[in-house]
Protein backbone atom coordinates (compact mmCIF):
# COMPACT_ATOMS: atom_id res chain seq x y z
CA UNK A 1 0.00 0.00 0.00
CA UNK A 2 0.96 3.55 -1.03
CA UNK A 3 -0.14 7.26 0.19
CA UNK A 4 1.78 10.72 -0.27
CA UNK A 5 -0.20 13.00 2.32
CA UNK A 6 0.38 16.42 4.15
CA UNK A 7 -0.61 14.90 7.58
CA UNK A 8 1.18 12.83 9.89
CA UNK A 9 0.89 9.64 10.05
CA UNK A 10 0.94 7.11 13.51
CA UNK A 11 3.67 4.38 12.71
CA UNK A 12 1.80 1.94 15.66
CA UNK A 13 -1.74 2.20 13.89
CA UNK A 14 -0.05 1.63 10.30
CA UNK A 15 1.51 -1.44 11.43
CA UNK A 16 -1.22 -2.84 12.89
CA UNK A 17 -3.20 -2.38 10.13
CA UNK A 18 -0.56 -3.69 7.37
CA UNK A 19 -0.54 -7.31 9.65
CA UNK A 20 -3.99 -7.54 10.55
CA UNK A 21 -5.62 -10.99 9.91
CA UNK A 22 -2.09 -12.08 8.27
CA UNK A 23 -0.99 -14.57 10.75
CA UNK A 24 1.85 -16.06 8.44
CA UNK A 25 4.10 -13.11 9.32
CA UNK A 26 7.00 -13.50 11.33
CA UNK A 27 9.01 -10.52 11.04
CA UNK A 28 8.29 -6.59 10.19
CA UNK A 29 10.39 -4.38 9.50
CA UNK A 30 10.08 -0.82 9.00
CA UNK A 31 12.06 2.56 9.06
CA UNK A 32 11.22 6.16 9.56
CA UNK A 33 12.82 9.23 8.02
CA UNK A 34 12.50 12.37 10.05
CA UNK A 35 14.28 15.89 9.61
CA UNK A 36 16.88 17.01 11.72
CA UNK A 37 17.68 19.76 13.30
CA UNK A 38 21.26 19.70 11.82
CA UNK A 39 22.58 19.19 7.36
CA UNK A 40 26.18 18.67 7.99
CA UNK A 41 26.74 21.71 10.20
CA UNK A 42 23.90 23.61 8.81
CA UNK A 43 21.39 24.48 11.11
CA UNK A 44 18.07 23.39 9.58
CA UNK A 45 14.53 25.46 10.98
CA UNK A 46 12.34 23.23 8.99
CA UNK A 47 12.01 22.27 5.51
CA UNK A 48 9.42 22.13 2.58
CA UNK A 49 8.77 19.39 0.66
CA UNK A 50 7.77 19.51 -2.85
CA UNK A 51 6.65 16.29 -5.37
CA UNK A 52 5.30 15.74 -8.20
CA UNK A 53 1.56 14.58 -7.43
CA UNK A 54 0.72 11.84 -10.28
CA UNK A 55 4.04 10.70 -11.03
CA UNK A 56 5.12 10.31 -6.96
CA UNK A 57 2.16 7.94 -6.53
CA UNK A 58 3.34 5.51 -9.70
CA UNK A 59 6.65 6.11 -8.57
CA UNK A 60 5.83 4.54 -5.59
CA UNK A 61 3.39 2.15 -6.63
CA UNK A 62 6.42 0.92 -8.68
CA UNK A 63 9.51 0.42 -5.88
CA UNK A 64 6.39 -1.21 -3.83
CA UNK A 65 5.95 -3.47 -6.78
CA UNK A 66 9.40 -4.46 -7.28
CA UNK A 67 9.76 -4.93 -3.88
CA UNK A 68 7.03 -7.58 -4.21
CA UNK A 69 8.69 -9.26 -7.16
CA UNK A 70 12.10 -9.83 -5.46
CA UNK A 71 10.78 -11.00 -2.24
CA UNK A 72 8.56 -13.15 -0.40
CA UNK A 73 6.39 -10.24 1.34
CA UNK A 74 3.05 -10.67 2.54
CA UNK A 75 2.31 -6.64 3.20
CA UNK A 76 4.54 -3.61 1.67
CA UNK A 77 3.65 -0.03 3.13
CA UNK A 78 4.86 3.28 1.43
CA UNK A 79 3.72 6.53 3.37
CA UNK A 80 5.62 9.45 2.61
CA UNK A 81 4.64 13.32 3.74
CA UNK A 82 5.23 16.68 1.66
CA UNK A 83 4.79 20.47 2.88
CA UNK A 84 6.63 21.98 5.62
CA UNK A 85 8.34 19.73 8.22
CA UNK A 86 9.96 20.67 11.49
CA UNK A 87 12.50 19.02 13.11
CA UNK A 88 11.84 15.86 14.76
CA UNK A 89 8.88 15.49 12.42
CA UNK A 90 8.42 12.25 10.41
CA UNK A 91 8.83 12.87 6.53
CA UNK A 92 8.70 8.66 5.52
CA UNK A 93 7.46 5.08 7.02
CA UNK A 94 8.59 2.32 4.71
CA UNK A 95 7.39 -1.16 6.22
CA UNK A 96 7.64 -4.67 4.89
CA UNK A 97 5.83 -7.98 6.40
CA UNK A 98 7.05 -11.47 5.45
CA UNK A 99 7.37 -15.03 6.93
CA UNK A 100 11.15 -14.71 7.02
CA UNK A 101 12.96 -12.18 8.69
CA UNK A 102 16.18 -11.41 5.94
CA UNK A 103 13.43 -11.01 3.39
CA UNK A 104 11.94 -8.02 5.26
CA UNK A 105 15.21 -6.28 6.21
CA UNK A 106 16.08 -6.77 2.85
CA UNK A 107 12.87 -5.16 1.57
CA UNK A 108 12.48 -2.35 3.89
CA UNK A 109 16.09 -1.24 2.91
CA UNK A 110 15.32 -1.95 -0.78
CA UNK A 111 12.31 0.33 -0.37
CA UNK A 112 13.85 3.59 1.01
CA UNK A 113 17.41 2.88 -1.21
CA UNK A 114 15.21 3.07 -4.31
CA UNK A 115 12.77 5.53 -2.80
CA UNK A 116 15.07 8.17 -1.98
CA UNK A 117 16.97 7.82 -5.87
CA UNK A 118 13.49 7.45 -7.80
CA UNK A 119 10.90 9.25 -6.22
CA UNK A 120 9.96 12.90 -7.06
CA UNK A 121 10.71 15.00 -3.96
CA UNK A 122 12.90 18.14 -3.45
CA UNK A 123 13.98 19.23 0.13
CA UNK A 124 13.91 22.78 0.54
CA UNK A 125 15.46 24.12 3.95
CA UNK A 126 15.07 26.83 5.55
CA UNK A 127 18.96 27.73 6.81
CA UNK A 128 20.13 31.12 8.89
CA UNK A 129 21.47 31.85 4.98
CA UNK A 130 17.75 31.69 3.78
CA UNK A 131 16.55 28.53 1.99
CA UNK A 132 18.49 26.25 0.51
CA UNK A 133 17.39 23.26 -2.15
CA UNK A 134 19.02 19.95 -0.84
CA UNK A 135 21.69 17.87 -2.89
CA UNK A 136 21.49 15.55 -4.14
CA UNK A 137 23.96 12.84 -2.36
CA UNK A 138 26.33 9.99 -4.35
CA UNK A 139 26.08 7.58 -0.62
CA UNK A 140 22.14 7.57 -1.95
CA UNK A 141 22.75 6.79 -5.49
CA UNK A 142 25.73 3.61 -4.19
CA UNK A 143 22.99 2.60 -1.65
CA UNK A 144 20.45 2.20 -4.87
CA UNK A 145 22.83 0.96 -6.85
CA UNK A 146 23.49 -2.52 -4.74
CA UNK A 147 20.09 -3.32 -5.70
CA UNK A 148 20.36 -2.87 -9.38
CA UNK A 149 20.50 -6.11 -11.23
CA UNK B 1 2.89 19.40 -24.93
CA UNK B 2 3.03 20.24 -21.39
CA UNK B 3 5.94 21.26 -19.28
CA UNK B 4 6.26 21.10 -15.66
CA UNK B 5 9.30 22.43 -13.89
CA UNK B 6 10.32 21.53 -10.13
CA UNK B 7 12.48 22.73 -6.96
CA UNK B 8 15.12 24.75 -8.26
CA UNK B 9 14.27 24.35 -11.89
CA UNK B 10 11.06 25.57 -11.23
CA UNK B 11 12.61 28.53 -9.08
CA UNK B 12 14.86 29.57 -11.49
CA UNK B 13 12.53 29.43 -14.35
CA UNK B 14 9.29 31.15 -12.94
CA UNK B 15 6.82 28.72 -13.65
CA UNK B 16 5.72 25.82 -12.33
CA UNK B 17 3.86 24.63 -15.65
CA UNK B 18 3.15 25.51 -19.10
CA UNK B 19 1.85 24.82 -22.68
CA UNK B 20 3.86 25.02 -25.12
CA UNK B 21 4.44 24.33 -29.06
CA UNK B 22 7.94 23.23 -29.87
CA UNK B 23 9.26 23.67 -33.73
CA UNK B 24 9.09 20.54 -35.62
CA UNK B 25 12.42 19.38 -35.30
CA UNK B 26 12.07 19.11 -31.39
CA UNK B 27 11.13 15.31 -31.81
CA UNK B 28 13.30 13.65 -28.58
CA UNK B 29 14.18 14.91 -25.02
CA UNK B 30 18.07 16.74 -26.00
CA UNK B 31 16.27 18.42 -28.75
CA UNK B 32 13.80 20.02 -26.56
CA UNK B 33 16.42 20.73 -23.45
CA UNK B 34 18.46 22.73 -26.38
CA UNK B 35 15.01 24.70 -27.52
CA UNK B 36 14.45 25.45 -23.98
CA UNK B 37 17.39 27.35 -23.52
CA UNK B 38 17.23 29.54 -26.15
CA UNK B 39 13.74 30.70 -24.47
CA UNK B 40 15.08 33.04 -22.10
CA UNK B 41 18.16 34.01 -19.27
CA UNK B 42 15.63 31.83 -16.44
CA UNK B 43 15.54 28.82 -19.20
CA UNK B 44 19.83 29.33 -20.07
CA UNK B 45 20.35 29.47 -16.11
CA UNK B 46 18.00 26.81 -15.11
CA UNK B 47 19.65 24.80 -17.82
CA UNK B 48 23.49 26.01 -17.80
CA UNK B 49 24.47 22.39 -16.39
CA UNK B 50 22.56 19.60 -18.23
CA UNK B 51 24.11 17.29 -15.55
CA UNK B 52 21.80 17.72 -12.67
CA UNK B 53 18.61 17.90 -14.96
CA UNK B 54 16.42 14.78 -14.88
CA UNK B 55 13.72 14.67 -17.42
CA UNK B 56 10.18 12.72 -16.54
CA UNK B 57 7.82 11.79 -19.67
CA UNK B 58 4.35 11.14 -19.22
CA UNK B 59 5.41 10.63 -15.20
CA UNK B 60 7.96 7.99 -16.35
CA UNK B 61 12.17 8.58 -16.09
CA UNK B 62 13.61 8.66 -19.50
CA UNK B 63 16.83 9.62 -21.06
CA UNK B 64 17.94 12.31 -23.41
CA UNK B 65 17.01 10.18 -26.56
CA UNK B 66 13.38 9.33 -25.37
CA UNK B 67 11.03 10.50 -28.23
CA UNK B 68 8.39 13.35 -28.37
CA UNK B 69 4.88 13.54 -29.38
CA UNK B 70 2.27 16.41 -29.34
CA UNK B 71 0.26 15.00 -26.27
CA UNK B 72 3.13 14.19 -23.61
CA UNK B 73 3.90 15.83 -20.35
CA UNK B 74 7.44 16.66 -20.03
CA UNK B 75 8.38 17.36 -16.33
CA UNK B 76 12.03 18.40 -15.92
CA UNK B 77 13.65 18.51 -12.40
CA UNK B 78 16.62 18.21 -10.09
CA UNK B 79 18.22 14.85 -8.76
CA UNK B 80 15.14 13.47 -6.39
CA UNK B 81 15.86 14.43 -2.26
CA UNK B 82 13.35 12.65 -0.79
CA UNK B 83 13.08 9.98 1.77
CA UNK C 1 16.27 0.69 26.88
CA UNK C 2 16.07 -3.13 27.27
CA UNK C 3 12.72 -4.75 28.72
CA UNK C 4 11.32 -7.86 29.32
CA UNK C 5 6.91 -8.32 30.17
CA UNK C 6 4.63 -10.53 29.50
CA UNK C 7 2.39 -7.99 28.45
CA UNK C 8 1.87 -6.37 24.37
CA UNK C 9 3.58 -3.26 23.66
CA UNK C 10 2.06 -0.35 21.59
CA UNK C 11 4.92 0.03 18.44
CA UNK C 12 3.44 3.66 17.99
CA UNK C 13 4.00 4.69 21.39
CA UNK C 14 7.25 3.13 22.07
CA UNK C 15 9.16 4.43 19.04
CA UNK C 16 7.92 8.36 19.89
CA UNK C 17 8.93 7.80 23.28
CA UNK C 18 12.38 6.72 21.82
CA UNK C 19 12.88 9.58 19.70
CA UNK C 20 11.07 12.52 21.89
CA UNK C 21 13.25 15.04 21.84
CA UNK C 22 16.12 13.89 19.79
CA UNK C 23 15.99 16.10 16.94
CA UNK C 24 19.28 14.68 15.48
CA UNK C 25 17.61 11.40 14.16
CA UNK C 26 17.57 11.57 10.86
CA UNK C 27 16.58 7.43 10.57
CA UNK C 28 14.54 5.15 12.89
CA UNK C 29 14.86 1.29 12.16
CA UNK C 30 12.85 -0.95 13.99
CA UNK C 31 11.83 -4.97 13.43
CA UNK C 32 8.78 -6.62 15.22
CA UNK C 33 8.76 -10.19 15.25
CA UNK C 34 5.21 -12.19 15.65
CA UNK C 35 4.25 -15.58 16.05
CA UNK C 36 3.40 -17.24 13.08
CA UNK C 37 0.35 -20.20 12.45
CA UNK C 38 2.80 -22.30 10.60
CA UNK C 39 6.24 -23.62 11.59
CA UNK C 40 7.80 -25.48 8.45
CA UNK C 41 4.36 -27.18 7.20
CA UNK C 42 3.14 -27.79 10.99
CA UNK C 43 0.07 -25.80 12.24
CA UNK C 44 0.96 -24.02 15.16
CA UNK C 45 -2.06 -23.07 17.75
CA UNK C 46 0.24 -21.25 19.92
CA UNK C 47 3.69 -20.80 21.54
CA UNK C 48 5.17 -20.57 24.91
CA UNK C 49 8.02 -18.54 25.43
CA UNK C 50 10.06 -19.25 28.36
CA UNK C 51 13.23 -17.09 29.53
CA UNK C 52 15.80 -17.28 31.86
CA UNK C 53 15.07 -14.00 34.28
CA UNK C 54 17.97 -12.05 35.31
CA UNK C 55 20.50 -13.44 32.98
CA UNK C 56 17.77 -12.58 29.90
CA UNK C 57 17.90 -8.52 31.45
CA UNK C 58 21.96 -9.11 31.43
CA UNK C 59 21.70 -10.69 27.88
CA UNK C 60 20.09 -8.00 26.33
CA UNK C 61 21.65 -5.07 28.12
CA UNK C 62 24.71 -6.27 26.66
CA UNK C 63 23.72 -6.48 23.20
CA UNK C 64 22.15 -3.39 23.51
CA UNK C 65 25.73 -1.61 24.69
CA UNK C 66 27.34 -3.25 21.44
CA UNK C 67 24.99 -2.06 19.54
CA UNK C 68 26.24 1.46 20.68
CA UNK C 69 29.46 0.84 20.58
CA UNK C 70 29.69 -0.65 16.88
CA UNK C 71 27.11 2.39 15.47
CA UNK C 72 26.66 5.97 16.37
CA UNK C 73 23.29 5.25 17.40
CA UNK C 74 21.14 8.03 19.47
CA UNK C 75 19.01 5.41 20.72
CA UNK C 76 18.72 1.56 21.03
CA UNK C 77 15.14 -0.38 22.17
CA UNK C 78 14.85 -4.32 23.05
CA UNK C 79 11.37 -5.34 24.10
CA UNK C 80 10.91 -9.20 24.60
CA UNK C 81 7.76 -10.47 25.78
CA UNK C 82 7.17 -13.90 27.47
CA UNK C 83 4.57 -16.06 28.47
CA UNK C 84 1.78 -17.34 26.34
CA UNK C 85 1.11 -16.01 22.92
CA UNK C 86 -1.15 -16.81 20.24
CA UNK C 87 -0.70 -16.18 16.11
CA UNK C 88 -0.11 -12.73 15.38
CA UNK C 89 0.58 -11.47 18.50
CA UNK C 90 4.05 -9.47 19.01
CA UNK C 91 7.08 -11.39 20.51
CA UNK C 92 9.94 -8.64 20.17
CA UNK C 93 10.27 -5.09 19.00
CA UNK C 94 14.14 -3.97 18.52
CA UNK C 95 14.45 -0.70 17.16
CA UNK C 96 17.44 1.48 16.61
CA UNK C 97 17.88 5.63 16.14
CA UNK C 98 20.79 7.31 14.10
CA UNK C 99 21.40 10.22 12.23
CA UNK C 100 22.40 8.20 9.46
CA UNK C 101 19.81 5.73 7.99
CA UNK C 102 22.63 2.62 7.42
CA UNK C 103 23.63 3.43 10.90
CA UNK C 104 19.78 2.48 12.23
CA UNK C 105 19.70 -0.36 9.71
CA UNK C 106 22.49 -2.42 10.62
CA UNK C 107 22.48 -2.07 14.03
CA UNK C 108 18.77 -2.89 13.93
CA UNK C 109 19.47 -6.05 12.09
CA UNK C 110 22.54 -6.85 14.48
CA UNK C 111 20.02 -6.19 17.51
CA UNK C 112 17.70 -8.98 16.41
CA UNK C 113 20.59 -11.36 14.68
CA UNK C 114 22.23 -11.46 18.38
CA UNK C 115 19.51 -11.58 20.46
CA UNK C 116 18.06 -14.32 18.39
CA UNK C 117 21.64 -16.50 19.74
CA UNK C 118 22.77 -15.00 22.52
CA UNK C 119 19.32 -14.21 24.73
CA UNK C 120 18.04 -16.61 26.88
CA UNK C 121 14.83 -17.26 25.49
CA UNK C 122 12.99 -20.66 24.95
CA UNK C 123 9.96 -21.27 22.69
CA UNK C 124 7.43 -24.05 23.17
CA UNK C 125 4.90 -24.54 20.60
CA UNK C 126 1.66 -26.22 20.73
CA UNK C 127 1.12 -28.48 17.69
CA UNK C 128 -1.79 -31.09 16.62
CA UNK C 129 1.20 -33.49 17.81
CA UNK C 130 1.25 -31.62 21.26
CA UNK C 131 3.81 -29.55 22.78
CA UNK C 132 7.52 -29.39 20.97
CA UNK C 133 10.28 -27.42 22.10
CA UNK C 134 11.56 -24.99 19.24
CA UNK C 135 14.78 -26.34 17.41
CA UNK C 136 17.51 -23.05 17.26
CA UNK C 137 17.88 -22.90 13.80
CA UNK C 138 21.51 -23.27 11.76
CA UNK C 139 20.36 -19.85 9.44
CA UNK C 140 20.36 -17.30 12.69
CA UNK C 141 23.85 -19.32 14.15
CA UNK C 142 25.09 -17.93 10.10
CA UNK C 143 23.08 -14.88 10.88
CA UNK C 144 24.81 -13.87 14.24
CA UNK C 145 27.84 -14.66 12.93
CA UNK C 146 28.21 -12.24 9.89
CA UNK C 147 28.48 -9.81 12.72
CA UNK C 148 31.46 -11.48 14.78
CA UNK C 149 35.09 -9.62 14.39
CA UNK D 1 26.29 -24.36 44.14
CA UNK D 2 22.45 -23.34 42.56
CA UNK D 3 21.74 -25.09 39.49
CA UNK D 4 19.05 -24.32 36.77
CA UNK D 5 17.12 -26.20 34.15
CA UNK D 6 15.37 -24.45 31.26
CA UNK D 7 13.06 -25.96 28.68
CA UNK D 8 13.44 -29.45 27.49
CA UNK D 9 16.66 -30.03 30.10
CA UNK D 10 14.12 -28.97 32.56
CA UNK D 11 11.02 -31.13 31.26
CA UNK D 12 13.49 -34.50 30.96
CA UNK D 13 15.42 -33.47 33.79
CA UNK D 14 11.97 -32.74 36.22
CA UNK D 15 13.07 -30.15 38.13
CA UNK D 16 13.84 -26.42 37.09
CA UNK D 17 16.43 -25.31 40.38
CA UNK D 18 18.69 -27.24 42.92
CA UNK D 19 20.92 -26.58 45.26
CA UNK D 20 23.89 -29.02 45.05
CA UNK D 21 27.32 -29.92 46.84
CA UNK D 22 29.35 -31.77 44.16
CA UNK D 23 32.21 -33.63 45.28
CA UNK D 24 35.66 -32.58 45.34
CA UNK D 25 36.95 -32.91 42.04
CA UNK D 26 34.14 -31.10 40.43
CA UNK D 27 36.05 -28.20 39.50
CA UNK D 28 34.61 -27.04 35.59
CA UNK D 29 31.71 -26.96 33.91
CA UNK D 30 32.77 -30.31 31.58
CA UNK D 31 33.47 -32.24 35.32
CA UNK D 32 29.96 -30.98 36.64
CA UNK D 33 27.98 -32.39 33.11
CA UNK D 34 29.79 -35.95 33.51
CA UNK D 35 28.79 -35.85 37.06
CA UNK D 36 25.26 -34.46 36.92
CA UNK D 37 24.82 -37.70 34.30
CA UNK D 38 25.36 -40.16 37.06
CA UNK D 39 22.67 -38.39 39.67
CA UNK D 40 19.50 -40.35 37.62
CA UNK D 41 17.90 -41.88 34.13
CA UNK D 42 16.13 -37.96 33.60
CA UNK D 43 20.00 -36.32 34.59
CA UNK D 44 21.53 -39.21 31.76
CA UNK D 45 18.59 -38.52 28.91
CA UNK D 46 19.05 -34.72 29.01
CA UNK D 47 22.70 -34.42 28.70
CA UNK D 48 22.75 -37.34 26.56
CA UNK D 49 23.93 -35.57 23.61
CA UNK D 50 26.17 -32.59 25.01
CA UNK D 51 26.35 -30.42 22.05
CA UNK D 52 22.96 -29.23 22.40
CA UNK D 53 23.32 -28.65 25.77
CA UNK D 54 24.69 -24.64 26.50
CA UNK D 55 26.04 -23.52 30.27
CA UNK D 56 25.88 -20.32 31.99
CA UNK D 57 27.34 -19.45 35.03
CA UNK D 58 26.39 -16.61 36.85
CA UNK D 59 24.55 -15.39 34.08
CA UNK D 60 27.61 -15.18 31.51
CA UNK D 61 27.61 -17.67 28.42
CA UNK D 62 30.50 -19.73 29.22
CA UNK D 63 33.11 -22.70 27.66
CA UNK D 64 33.04 -26.02 28.87
CA UNK D 65 36.25 -25.20 30.89
CA UNK D 66 34.97 -22.75 32.88
CA UNK D 67 36.41 -22.73 36.26
CA UNK D 68 33.21 -23.58 38.96
CA UNK D 69 33.49 -22.32 42.45
CA UNK D 70 30.92 -23.16 45.36
CA UNK D 71 28.68 -19.79 45.40
CA UNK D 72 28.33 -20.33 41.56
CA UNK D 73 24.60 -20.17 39.61
CA UNK D 74 25.00 -22.44 37.05
CA UNK D 75 22.49 -23.03 34.03
CA UNK D 76 22.11 -25.57 31.58
CA UNK D 77 19.60 -24.98 28.44
CA UNK D 78 18.91 -25.50 24.99
CA UNK D 79 20.61 -23.39 22.37
CA UNK D 80 18.31 -19.95 22.65
CA UNK D 81 14.96 -19.09 20.36
CA UNK D 82 13.97 -16.12 21.14
CA UNK D 83 13.52 -13.48 19.25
Amino acid sequence: MIRVQREDFDIGAELDALCRGKTGIGGLASFVGLVRDLAGDRRIGAMTLEHYPGMTERALAEIEAEAHRRWPLDAVLIIHRYGRLEPGERIVLVATASAHRQAAFDGCQFLIDWLKTKAPFWKLEETPEGPRWVDAQASDDTAAERWSR
Amino acid sequence: MKLLYFAWLRAKIGIAEERVDPPAGVATVAALLDWLRTRGPGFAEALKDLKVVRVAVNQEHVGRDHPLRPGDEVALFPPVTGG
